[in-house]
């Protein structure tokens, strides 16, 4: 990690170096009250368990209070958009559910949308059915992973064991139509790979009021907790208009009171058809950020239930040439991916190739915004904030 | 030698030896645990001579919370871990002073006292007490008066020192981070606030 | 706003700076010159009309010759448009410069950074680009360009039956690895084609030369397997006659060793095989 | 009452007291352990240690044993910018007062090493030198996260020793005593308002406060900011390996014991089973009564540490500055209300 001991006498110049690397002592005099303090410059990560990833911040801090905050990202840097460019839309879509792998069928579909506008493609209404139905399913796999974690960052060890416990079950339901646990690949560009296998509709009816009765426990066990609360209220306040510059999106915008999601504002999908709640906070601090996840869960749990209700028969696929070719042009496609606003920016030249997928992640620009929130911050409330600027990785780094 | 002898001779030999190293150690730190091998041997000493209550007392206070706050400011003021030599151009000086000052004690004590035995018996808890609140009370509760004022006086003192409020006013922190980086021309102002863009190269 | 709107906006506003504005897909894309970028930026901002204050990304684009374009995609919540500002970086390949959108969108500090990591584009006004954002701070190169090549597609086969990748630029292609295009046919590394081509076409191998080299690559992966093959079994074998001639119990040792014959044997498949992996 | 381990010969009797006071040390927090191994286990849908097994017994008795016999078999790393001789001695120094304390604490009549005359002033003063040996190791590591929870730990101590002290004071201005034999014995016939109740009745709120500061000095969670994993790794104890780093978690565990058993002894009548009364102590002989009286406190201490336990995986943690407040601004002036209430009873009764 970082506590290599600088050599005596290095006043820090050079080049920013890897973990460990540098340790750099400002020795300035602070004007009020005349004490010569100084600063200790803190690495932590790129492997430290607030992180979870390999995500490393810099911290500059003056007792356990952040002066200055540097998110350094791209140890996880996969080049992806360069690897796309190398393959057909069919790979693509088993590419770009890795990035963020915990939402992967919510990525997959954000590519497939591409493709079938830049094509016309009219995909069947059992197909978007099923693909609204994965995707909240698939939201609150993700949003069940934060709230466990988000617990276990402010000491909480319980609640990650009872949030897994409920995402086994869903990932049960996911792994029995799809015979992925993670990296989905269960959709296709017109389509799915295949129908949903018997029985698991009627399961996914029995799990959804499980999984609200225990999303209340959540509430009780967490929201409801006087030191919760005061670890979070009042701490990483974001107002919107910065939110808003900074593209911050997802659960960390709607916390801001904006309730900015593509869902509602440009449905895809089935999204028209289903009634969708968007929660919003009002202050933006970590504590609404964690109940607009919390809430979002509920909301997603509405969307399956009427998805269940509306579920038509038919087929699931439309009969595609034997070569998927975009026309040539560009597009850009957002899809509401659960930690925020997913985007693919196809170019196309015509071939079976994109010329370009830029792919827009939810946490790229909500960790760029980190800064904002750090600095002039104590220490443990960087546990309070990282943890509820809810970020993947892979979703930064790409 | 009687084994209660061998006890007092020990504490006094260990004592002698860490109060030496205390000032001769060039870590500060290890010249403060030093001191804690000095202060335990006190307190055996204390204990060797009847005096129970006093011996934990001089632990409790000493050791426990007085020592203590010495590691916690030197750990809090030289944050920079690792040895530390140690310069004092008076080594000499106050070595001479130290010798003459324990010669002075000594003789005073050996003209004082010399030649009287003194019976040794534990004071319990219970004697002290009633020493203490019966015979000694009044110069007690002054004692404890004096010392409340004390710690007032300096509570006060070191918030006028520090700003008002309970942590360091966050502000130098602001001012830096805007002299080092110019705000945007036009973003939506945020007070406090840091700026999109920032010499990274420099970290 | 409906994109039409939008577009007499930017046209009345910009009139002769505004290169040219598409609507696909019910998207609208201007691209300005370079120097009106910031300005028109910050009309999209500060405009009660159009109140793009939500900025949700910025990339570059490998326009081949012509060098890079920069697309900026701002969007706004109250009004549920979007805008794609687009500028194409003058300077070429050699040194692409834009003006910067720091001062406009905070956001722009990192979008602008990857852009530059990604494509060499460099943001005049950007208060830091260096040091490299997602590659590591010693990379050479601008990855996302055409003309940077993947290396593990020139260095070593691609596993799979078909080879997805188009076709590299000609002279720099592996023997073995010209074909396999698919039923499309190989070509070169075309842009998008009003863009104009990036890289040079490649030579048109024939059916014939694919399936030629496919099987000769299914042969010398076959031949290596079975040589891999060979060499274990006799490493086995020897190990065996070490086991009979030191140890006092062979039997259980050399009950082991061919229960691992049989699991490595297992284990390179004939799948494996045909992936001619060493 | 003299210790039923008081034997003729003066080195025999050391000898007996010194092997059944570090046998209890060793065996103790084992108990203490497997149980919150397995509460937390339950509390948290899972099974917990299973297999592992003292001889035919299994259900994970022998995790805590495994991994004891782990630790000692691991390489024991000192980084070399460590200052070698205060790392190496900080887990003996947070270890030894816990062992100390267990000698003065009575777990039954006659089950006690020593009777000190100031017993509970003694194991005051001997729990507040466990903070040495953290800052030792904190800052020895070399380490700035070590560095930092040392720092943390030393705050926090400061802020509990207080309450603790003070709540510890309360309770022998009740019973007129320092010695925690005679504390235990004065709760036998001790009463409230004509109730025969133990000390911790009247003094509830100083049983509260004793407790959690004993939670905080012990780093429970919700107070464990100085080993908070969150955020400073491991605090104290990151650079901690091998058999040194298992001294760190008996300390833990032993203090888990040694503090709850303060509080049984203080507050919760220590080993009497029913308030105001000292049955069946009398008509039992000298060995069954002190092997029945520890039974009686062990129950008492575990029902304590399970509560530790419970706290731990219901509650977050704290942050630092809130604890503090909270020491100052609730725990301090509540234990110094309580002495005076007490005192004031004192007099009046």
């Amino acid at each position: 990690m970082s506590e290599t001991r600088a050599p005596q006498g290095d006043g820090g110049g050079g080049m920013p170096g890897g973990p460990g690397e540098s340790m750099r002592l400002e020795v300035r005099d602070e004007e009020q009250g005349g004490l010569q303090t100084q600063e200790m410059n803190l690495n932590i990560g790129p492997q430290h368990p607030a992180t979870h990833g390999v995500l490393r911040v810099v911290l500059d801090l003056d007792g356990e209070r952040i002066a200055r905050a540097e998110p350094v990202i791209g140890y996880m840097h996969r080049g992806f958009e360069k690897l796309a460019e190398h393959r057909d839309y069919r790979q693509i879509i088993a590419l770009v559910n890795r990035h963020d792998w915990l939402s992967a069928f919510c990525n997959e579909i954000g590519v497939a949308l591409a493709v079938e506008t830049m094509m016309e493609l009219e995909v069947p209404e059992r197909a978007q059915w099923i693909r609204t139905l994965l995707c909240e399913w698939n939201r609150i796999m993700n949003h069940l992973m934060f709230v466990g974690s988000f617990g276990l960052e402010l000491g909480a060890l319980t609640p990650v064991f009872y949030a897994f416990r409920e995402r086994e079950e869903i990932q049960h339901l996911m792994e029995s139509a799809t015979g992925g646990r993670l990296h989905f690949t269960f959709c296709r560009v017109g389509g799915l790979k295949d129908d949903l296998p018997l029985g698991f509709l009627k399961a996914s009816e029995q799990l959804v009021p499980v999984i609200r009765q225990r999303v209340q426990d959540y509430r009780d066990l967490l929201l409801g907790n006087e030191i919760f609360q005061a670890r979070t209220s009042g701490v990483g306040k974001l107002p919107a208009e910065v939110a808003l510059d900074y593209g911050v999106s997802g659960p960390a915008l709607h916390a801001t009171g904006v309730a900015e999601d593509a869902r509602v504002t440009e449905p895809y999908a089935k999204y028209a058809d289903v009634d969708v709640r968007v929660p919003t906070g009002e202050t933006g601090d970590s504590y609404d950020r964690f109940r607009v996840l919390l809430d979002r869960i509920d909301a997603s749990l509405d969307i399956v239930a009427q998805c269940l209700d509306n579920m038509p028969s038919g087929p699931v696929n439309v009969k595609l040439p034997k070569q998927v070719k975009a026309p040539e042009g560009a597009v850009y496609v957002r899809t509401e991916n659960p930690l925020g606003q997913g985007g693919y920016y196809l170019v196309s030249d015509g071939k079976k190739y994109p010329w370009r997928l830029k792919m827009r992640t939810p946490s790229f620009s909500n960790i760029s915004m980190l800064p904002y929130l750090l600095e002039g911050e104590l220490l443990p409330n960087m546990i309070a904030i990282l943890g509820s600027v809810y970020f993947v990785v892979g979703d930064i780094d790409r | 030698m009687a084994a209660p002898e061998l006890f007092m001779l020990s504490a006094l030999v260990v004592g002698g030896a860490a109060s030496l190293l205390v000032v001769t150690a060039r870590n500060v730190v290890h010249a403060a645990l030093f001191l804690v091998v000095a202060l335990v041997s006190v307190a055996a000493s204390f204990l060797w001579l009847g005096a129970e209550f006093l011996a934990w007392a001089q632990v409790l206070v000493y050791v426990g919370a007085v020592i203590v706050l010495i590691l916690f400011g030197l750990m809090l003021t030289r944050a920079p871990i690792g040895p530390m030599a140690q310069h004092n151009e008076n080594r000499k000086l106050a070595a001479i002073v130290a010798v003459a000052l324990f010669a002075l004690l000594t003789g005073l004590n050996v003209a004082s006292f010399g030649g009287e035995t003194i019976e040794l018996r534990t004071t319990g808890a219970g004697q002290l007490g009633e020493v203490l609140y019966l015979q000694w009370a009044f110069p007690f509760v002054v004692l404890g008066f004096l010392l409340t004022v004390s710690l007032i006086g300096a509570l006060v003192l070191a918030r006028r020192e520090e700003g008002e409020g309970p942590l360091p006013d966050p502000g130098p922190h602001e001012e830096i981070a805007a002299a080092r980086e110019p705000a945007p021309t036009d973003a939506t102002p945020i007070p406090g606030g840091p700026t999109p863009g920032r010499e990274i190269g420099s970290r | 706003m409906t994109p039409e709107e939008l577009e007499d906006r930017f046209t009345d506003a910009f009139g002769d700076q505004v290169v040219d504005t598409v609507i696909a897909y019910g998207q609208l894309t201007v691209t300005l010159e370079p120097h009106v970028l910031v300005e028109a930026a910050r009309m999209c901002k500060q405009d009660p009309e159009l109140a793009c204050t939500f900025f949700d990304f910025m990339s570059g684009v490998d326009l081949g010759e012509e060098g890079f374009a920069v697309v900026t995609h701002l969007y706004s919540p109250t009004h549920g448009h979007h805008v794609m500002l687009r500028a194409v970086a003058p300077g070429g390949r050699d040194d692409p410069r834009l003006p910067s959108l720091t001062p406009v969108y905070r956001g722009a500090n990192w979008h602008e950074r990857e852009a530059w990591d990604m494509f060499g584009v460099v943001f005049e006004g950007h208060p830091g680009l260096a040091p490299r954002l997602l590659t590591v701070e010693n990379f050479e190169g601008w990855p996302l360009r055409k003309d940077f090549k993947l290396m593990t597609r020139l260095a070593k086969p691609w596993p799979g039956e078909k080879e997805p990748t188009p076709a590299q630029p000609a002279g720099e292609q592996q023997p073995g690895q010209a074909g396999d295009q698919g039923q499309e046919g190989a070509s070169g590394g075309a842009g998008p084609s009003e863009k104009g081509a990036g890289a040079d076409a490649g030579e048109q191998p024939t059916g014939e030369d694919r399936s030629r080299a496919a099987s000769e690559r299914a042969a010398r992966a076959k031949a290596k397997a079975a040589e891999m093959r060979q060499r274990r079994a006799e490493q086995a074998a020897a190990a065996q006659r070490d086991a009979a001639g030191f140890a006092t119990d062979p039997a259980p040792e050399s009950h082991g060793d061919e229960r691992d014959d049989g699991a490595t044997g297992a284990a390179t498949s004939d799948s494996d095989d045909e992936r001619g992996r060493p | 009452m003299e210790s039923i381990l008081t034997f003729d010969s003066l080195g025999f009797t050391l000898a007996v007291k010194l092997v059944a006071v570090v046998a209890f040390f060793l065996l103790a927090p084992l108990v203490v352990g497997y149980m919150e191994h397995k509460v937390l286990g339950d509390m948290q849908s899972r099974v917990g240690p299973y297999e592992a097994g003292i001889g035919p017994v299994k259900f994970g008795v022998g995790q805590l044993v495994a991994d004891g016999a782990k630790f000692i078999q691991k390489e024991d790393i000192i980084p070399r910018a460590a200052d070698k001789w205060v790392f190496a001695a900080a887990p003996a120094v947070a270890l030894v007062p816990t062992l100390l304390i267990l000698v003065v604490v009575p777990f039954g009549p006659g089950a006690w090493a020593e009777n000190l005359d100031v017993g509970l002033f003694f194991a005051l003063a001997a729990s507040g030198v466990t903070v040495i040996g953290i800052l030792m190791a904190g800052w020895a590591s070399a380490n700035k996260y070590s560095l930092m929870g040392g720092l943390r730990d030393a705050a926090q101590l400061i802020a509990y020793e207080l309450p603790l002290v003070l709540a510890g004071a309360a309770v022998a201005l009740q019973a007129g005593s320092l010695s925690l034999v005679d504390i235990v014995q004065a709760q036998g016939s001790a009463s409230l308002l004509g109730l025969p109740v133990w000390f911790g009745i009247p003094q509830i709120a100083g049983l509260a406060l004793f407790f959690v500061a004993a939670m905080a000095e012990l780093n429970r969670p919700p107070f464990d900011m100085p080993i908070a994993d969150s955020e400073i790794i491991f605090g104290h104890m990151t650079e901690y390996t091998g058999i040194r780093y298992a001294m760190f978690m008996l300390s833990e565990y032993a203090g888990m014991v040694v503090l709850s058993a303060l509080a049984v002894v203080l507050f919760l009548g220590g080993w009497y089973i029913v308030p105001g009364t000292t049955w069946p102590y009398e008509q039992l002989g000298p060995a069954a009564s002190a092997l029945l009286g520890f039974g009686v406190t062990m129950g008492k201490i575990i029902i304590l540490a399970f509560l530790m336990v419970w706290a731990r995986a219901t509650l977050p943690r704290l942050r630092e500055d809130q604890l503090q407040t909270m020491a100052w601004m609730v725990l301090i002036p509540l234990a110094l209300a309580q002495i005076v209430v007490v005192g004031v009873l004192e007099v009046v009764a």
